[in-house]
């Protein structure tokens, strides 16, 4: 029962908090609908899932699911959760009765190549500037045909924020030949 | 024997002018000059003197505890009383009432944070104030925006005009 | 010889002006030979005798373009394509770059000498990664190039003057991999933590710019060719004819931006990264003696694709479009965005915009 | 012919020569030889042997070329008195002059020559061959009036030593128009040189509006400092008369110049360290080093020498005495060199544009190639004045030539 | 007489030189003697303004002008309004009176793609041009950073004004001296806000101290890349700016 009563609360609160962001960037969504039309056939690459895990109905049998917030401790151990995690669980996006989908907060389920929505729920302004080319990454033609990155692509879902990565290698210092006045290069 | 004369009188002068200039310095160089620096050290505490006339808003509380409160959890809790009422210092000194305050209930100056301007933040709550009061069917008036919003809280549910409710409102919002 | 010996009246002076003349030709001509002597051959002498890109009729362009695509047969042993795609109409390039994105990876800088066929050895990258401590915000004179160079610790190699110079920086077959598909380097968080020196970017407390060429519309190294060796076309990209470009470096003091490259010894390009993909006016090979620069992939982005420097980014951090085009990403960010440009009180007026997405 | 005969003549004064001579032009043929060397192994392998990077992308070849086109301006400065209100003791130094002039611009082509990347395609600087940026690029107005003040001194020496050859008097119809073109030509030629530099807005060392009259009043130190050392030279070597009323007027006019000099030098440091905007940095690798940048150790010797041949050659006793004339000379000679040189090249280059400091010192390469300039520069020079000094004696045994030198004393 | 009488005014002119200074020593570095425990030793003063939440209503430039008796026609801090016409075009106003009267909306049609506030100030420069030129030593700077004008030591030269990159200071029309901002020296040196800050509704301009590890301005100074107006200069502003454009001059 308990649970119940937790995701009820979940889900209003995250239903409480879109209609209040709602209104501040409606309006900016509709002036962004001047820019090329966002169709939702968009072009994306795969999204990446782990080949390992999809489809997850391999495991996770279809209209069955443990509510209960928890810690894993067989499956999804390499899962860090860092986003929001004192507020959101696993299955405040992933569809609790089919793992194959995610859900969105009315309740819609979309496949996973769709995410930008889900996540767009929350992070508005974002989603705004992703879908007029400006936040992420396009690929294609700049006067055509464009290719969009979901969210995913960069960053992780479970732990959003972008991780250090390797530099390509640094350029060489430029070396001269001196004659005589040797000197050091700071 | 006259060039040694020459060089004591030289000498003499240059002394003279030492002296003056001593003299004038201590005349005419404040006292705390270069204390610190290049500057009259009495001056930083003449420029602490001078007086505080902004009290900010907890200076109100004492005497108008209720407005307070209600302006205290209302959207317009970032104001302070000062920036539309005046200055603590021209209504009471000396813990005493002195002058009544000054209130500007003109629709001129809630315009001046509420007009509609292309450089305003696009959040930020603002109205092209004709077509607002067009869809109520007013026209615009000094103090005509307390008839529907309270100055301290300006949700429209506490307006000043009482026959303006949040239902009356909704009545006069064409559909 | 005999300084008695009278001249006759008739030895006019115009006669000995026109000697003189002759002479002073002489020594124009003794000035030149040195430069005859650094190329021998055909090519050179073909060379010698071409007209500047803009003068070119178009048949002759054609043998022209037809030409470097036999040399590069020769020299590569591969077959390139050599354009000169004029500016579409209607188009003006700006550029965007996001500096709250932006992690400095260098990804873009080695993507861009792939694609635009820059030497190898001595190594001439025309984009330039700067780091910067949010601390002390865009100053040049704190600025690190260098960061997280092997050896280096964190900052700066003290290298001498007198060391050899350094092996060209090389990549891992990792590395390679993600300039040849640019997708393979997705999911961006899934990076192996394991390789490499540690230092990672970004550097906490650190910001990056990358700066190349900004495609001034009022661009100072313009003004100064002695030759008319580099213009800017209607599209706004700032290009050089290679086949013009005396080699004053003149330009380069020019630049405020460090953009323009010289090519100090020949350019070294191995046969198998040969971008075959070329524009006369970009990316085909270059010359020694010869100064190069950014062209915003004027290969790619006149036949509408993005530059690869855009297409590499791992983090979206860089934006390409029409400045015409009121529907494009760069107006929308021109438009929505806090944008900076680089040393605005020198009024060159950059078309490369660096701005904060956040 | 008498143009073959001249030619002839010159031929054979120049197979003549004691054994200093010989010795000279010996020295000079082997570093013309390794400069030569030096030069092909650059153009074999391009301009990777310099020490020149992107980052200091020009170096010691163009701080070579700045000051030689001082010293070539400088010419002007003995053609103004001596032509226009006829004052007669300088007057037989002109010649001279002008001939450093001319051996000054072919140094100075041959530096921009060995520092450009395509000497193949120098003629793209020329009209008709190609396409010169003319009036936008400060570099194609250096061409033309490097050009012009070239072909001018060529044309006044050549006319002057040939009607002395032929023992006629020059036509002051012909040559004191091409004297009065020749005036302003030199001024230009140096505040081109100084415009080219000052009219680079990225490089704020170099963007200053005092840097034309800084770089006359330094050019004005500089030629004649060579000249008076040059013309004792002379008159020891080839017994050519000089007055020493003329050396003395030469040295007087450097004092004012060297005081207009580090007087501009002064105010320059003023507004720099006065108002401390970042640009003060250039001024900072200037004086003292930044970064490891080592031409502030040049710059304070430099200093001290224009200072010291400043007052040298304000006081009459020091300008009038021999040695201590030669002495400030020489100082002057390095204080300009340092200041118009590497000094400006330098500072004006480090740190880039982006704030990177790379710290530049010229290769062997470098200084073989300039040392072969510099002595190609010198056998022109030598070469000239040893057809000029047979004419010029002749003259003096022969009143009715050329007025070039006075009959007596 | 007369020289008896030289000599005990210079001695009790000395005297009071000495305790007039050592009171002012006291009173400034709040000894506690003087009752007071403000020390301007213990503080670097910094100020932030953020220019995407500014909405231009002006609070700041009206509490400033009442609480230091700004006289009319004049302002110490003022707000400039940019318009982006297009992406080489932009007006800047400062409608009427810096801003105090607020601003009204453009002529319609002036089509611009973006527009945005800017609060001016005094910038309190660690390097003040004005400082250096003062003849008299009348602008001077206090150890916690301030700028300050002294009005009795000033002559109203008006040097200062030309020499002020970000045109700050004013000749006060009727003392005829120079006059600025003082980041309200009277009240922070009493733990008070400065009135501008208190007086904005939106949080856009902060002050800090940046002694004070707490300080959440020296957090964000830290932490975020801010600007300031000139950098070139080198006056070591003290007035940082978030979210500023390539506009803002």
């Amino acid at each position: 029962m308990n649970q119940h009563i937790y995701s009820a609360v979940t889900a209003i609160g995250l239903f409480l908090l879109l209609t209040n962001v709602k209104p501040a960037w409606a309006e900016s969504l509709e002036s962004a609908s001047n820019s090329p039309p966002v169709s939702d056939g968009i072009q994306t690459p795969a999204p990446p899932l782990s080949p390992d895990y999809f489809p997850c109905t391999t495991c996770h049998e279809k209209g069955k699911t443990n509510n209960q917030r928890r810690q894993l401790k067989t499956d999804h151990t390499d899962i860090v959760f860092e986003h929001d995690e004192k507020n959101r669980w696993c299955l405040d996006c992933h569809a609790p009765l089919d793992r194959d989908k995610l859900h969105l907060a009315s309740g819609e389920l979309i496949e996973f190549s769709q995410s930008y929505r889900l996540c767009g729920q929350c992070h508005g302004p974002t989603y705004r500037d992703w879908k007029v080319g400006v936040h992420g990454k396009r690929t294609g033609m700049w006067n055509g045909q464009k290719n969009y990155f979901l969210c995913v692509h960069c960053h992780d879902p479970h732990s959003p924020a972008i991780k250090p990565i390797q530099p390509f290698p640094a350029p060489d210092k430029p070396t001269g030949k001196p004659f005589l006045l040797g000197a050091k290069n700071k | 024997m006259n060039d040694t004369k020459h060089i004591w009188r030289v000498f003499l002068l240059v002394l003279i002018a030492i002296a003056a200039f001593m003299v004038g310095r201590l005349l005419f160089v404040p006292k705390t000059f270069g204390q610190f620096g290049h500057y009259r050290a009495a001056n930083v505490l003449e420029q602490r003197a001078f007086p505080v006339k902004y009290q900010g808003a907890e200076s109100c509380e004492p005497c108008h505890a209720d407005e307070f409160a209600l302006w205290k959890n209302a959207g317009h809790k970032t104001i302070v009383c000062e920036d539309c009422h005046a200055p603590y210092d021209s209504h009471i000194k000396n813990d005493e009432k002195f002058a009544d305050m000054e209130i500007n209930r003109t629709a001129d100056f809630c315009l001046r944070c509420h007009q509609k301007l292309t450089a305003r933040p696009e959040k930020f709550p603002q109205v092209n104030a004709i077509e607002h009061l067009a869809e109520f069917k007013m026209e615009l008036t000094d103090t005509v925006c307390f008839k529907c919003h309270g100055p301290h809280d300006p949700t429209p549910k506490d307006p000043i005009d009482k026959t303006v409710t949040p239902k009356t409102i909704k009545e006069l919002k064409p559909k | 010889m005999s300084l008695n010996n009278k001249p006759s009246r008739q030895l006019n002076r115009r006669k000995f002006l026109g000697d003189s003349v002759k002479s002073a030709l002489g020594i124009a001509a003794g000035l030149a030979v040195p430069g005859v002597l650094s190329g021998c051959g055909t090519k050179e002498i073909e060379n010698f005798f071409q007209k500047h890109f803009l003068e070119l009729s178009p048949a002759e362009l054609k043998s022209l373009l037809a030409r470097l695509e036999r040399e590069n047969l020769k020299k590569y042993g591969k077959s390139t394509v050599v354009s000169a795609k004029p500016a579409m109409p209607g188009v003006l390039f700006g550029y965007g770059l996001d500096l709250s994105r932006c992690i400095g990876c260098r990804r873009c800088v080695h993507a861009c000498v792939k694609e635009n066929n820059q030497s190898r050895d001595p190594a001439i990258q025309w984009i330039r990664v700067l780091e910067f401590s949010k601390e002390k915000g865009i100053d040049f004179a704190e600025a690190n190039p260098y960061y997280c160079a092997p050896g280096s610790g964190a900052g700066a190699a003290d290298s001498s003057n007198k060391l050899p110079a350094a092996p060209p920086p090389q990549l891992t077959g990792e590395q390679k991999q993600i300039l040849a598909d640019p997708v393979s380097q997705y999911p961006l968080y899934k990076e192996k933590e394991t390789e490499g020196p540690g230092c990672k970017v970004p550097r906490p407390e650190h910001f990056y710019v990358p700066i190349s060429c900004q495609q001034c519309e009022n661009p100072p190294c313009v003004k100064v060719c002695p030759v008319k060796a580099t213009w800017k076309e209607p599209d706004g990209i700032v290009v050089i004819d290679y086949n013009w470009c005396i080699g004053c470096r003149y330009c380069m003091a020019a630049c405020p931006y460090g953009a323009r490259h010289f090519n100090w010894a020949e350019p070294k390009l191995p046969s198998e990264d040969v971008n075959p993909d070329m524009h006369y006016l970009g990316n085909r090979p270059r010359y020694r003696g010869v100064v190069e620069k950014c062209t915003y992939c004027i290969q790619r982005t006149r036949n509408g694709r993005y530059p690869a420097c855009v297409e590499i980014c791992p983090v979206g951090a860089r934006k390409f479009g029409n400045l015409l085009d009121p529907n494009s990403e760069i107006r929308y960010i021109l438009e929505h965005k806090r944008v900076l440009i680089l040393k605005n009180d020198l009024a060159t007026r950059p078309k490369f915009f660096y701005f904060y997405g956040l | 012919m008498p143009i073959v005969n001249f030619l002839k003549a010159c031929i054979s004064i120049w197979l003549k020569g004691n054994k200093y001579y010989w010795a000279w032009v010996a020295f000079l043929g082997v570093l013309i030889v390794s400069g030569i060397a030096a030069y092909f192994g650059q153009i074999m392998h391009g301009l990777i042997v310099t020490s020149m990077r992107d980052q200091v992308s020009w170096g010691f070849y163009i701080g070579n070329f700045t000051f030689l086109v001082g010293v070539a301006a400088a010419a002007v400065m003995l053609v103004i008195p001596a032509y226009i209100y006829h004052w007669e003791p300088i007057k037989e130094v002109v010649l001279l002059g002008e001939m450093l002039a001319i051996s000054a611009l072919v140094m100075c082509m041959l530096f921009v020559t060995v520092d450009i990347g395509r000497p193949d395609r120098m003629l793209h600087l020329f009209p008709i061959f190609g396409k010169p940026n003319f009036p936008v690029s400060l570099l194609s107005w250096d061409v033309l009036v490097l050009s012009l003040y070239f072909v001018l001194n060529l044309v006044i020496v050549s006319y002057l030593l040939y009607t002395g050859f032929t023992g006629r008097h020059y036509n002051a119809k012909i040559l004191i128009p091409l004297v009065l073109i020749s005036i302003p030509s030199a001024i230009s030629i140096h505040t081109v040189t100084a415009f080219l530099y000052n009219g680079i807005v990225a490089r704020p060392f170099w963007n200053a509006s005092i840097l034309a009259p800084r770089f006359l009043a330094s050019a004005f130190c500089s030629g004649p400092a060579i000249l008076i050392i040059l013309f004792q030279i002379l008159r020891k070597v080839a017994g050519l008369r000089i007055k020493d009323e003329a050396l003395a007027k030469i040295s007087e006019l450097m004092a004012y110049a060297m005081f207009i000099n580090l007087f501009l030098f002064g105010a320059e440091m003023f507004k720099e360290y006065y108002s401390h905007t970042e640009h003060l940095i250039y001024t900072k690798v200037l004086l003292f080093g930044v970064g490891g940048t080592k031409v502030h150790l040049f710059t304070w010797p430099a200093l001290a020498a224009s200072v010291t041949a400043f007052i040298l050659f304000l006081v009459p006793k020091t300008r009038k005495n021999f040695y201590t004339m030669n002495l400030g000379c020489l100082l002057i000679w390095f204080g300009v060199y340092t200041e118009k040189g590497m000094g400006l090249v330098i500072p004006g280059l480090t740190p880039d544009t982006l704030g990177e400091i790379y710290v530049y010192a010229p290769s062997l390469t470098e200084y073989r190639v300039a040392a072969g300039i510099f002595s190609i520069g010198f056998l022109i020079f030598t070469l000239l004045v040893k057809i000029a000094m047979p004419i010029m004696k002749m003259k003096e045994t022969n009143p009715a030539g050329i007025r070039l030198v006075k009959p007596h004393l | 007489m007369i020289r008896r009488d030289f000599v005990t005014k210079g001695l009790g002119g000395v005297l009071t030189i000495l305790i007039s200074r050592s009171g002012i020593a006291q009173a400034l570095t709040g000894d506690g003697k003087t009752g007071d425990t403000y020390d301007w030793e213990q503080h670097d003063y910094a100020y932030l303004i953020d220019i995407a939440k500014c909405i231009g209503c002006a609070m700041c430039v009206r509490a400033c002008k009442r609480e230091n008796n700004v006289p009319d026609n004049f302002v110490r801090t003022w707000i400039e309004r940019y318009h982006v016409l297009d992406f080489n075009n932009t007006i800047v106003d400062s409608s009427p009176n810096g801003g105090l009267e607020g601003f009204k909306p453009l002529a319609e049609g002036s089509g611009a793609n973006k527009a945005f506030f800017v609060p001016k100030m005094c910038n309190h420069c660690n390097k003040s041009p004005c400082e250096q030129v003062c003849p008299v030593g009348a602008a001077y700077h206090t150890k916690e950073g301030v700028v300050l004008v002294d009005p009795k030591r000033c002559i109203g030269c008006g040097y200062c004004i030309q020499a002020c990159p970000f045109g700050c200071r004013f000749l006060h029309p009727t003392e005829h001296v120079a006059s600025k901002c003082t980041w309200c020296y009277h009240r922070i040196t009493k733990g008070l806000k400065p009135a501008c800050v208190l007086a904005c509704p939106r949080g856009v301009r902060q002050f800090g101290d940046l002694k004070d590890p707490n300080d959440p301005v020296r957090k964000i100074l830290l932490e975020t890349p801010v600007s300031v107006l000139r950098p070139d200069l080198l006056t070591e502003p003290q007035c940082f700016y978030l979210h500023m454009d390539k506009e803002v001059r």
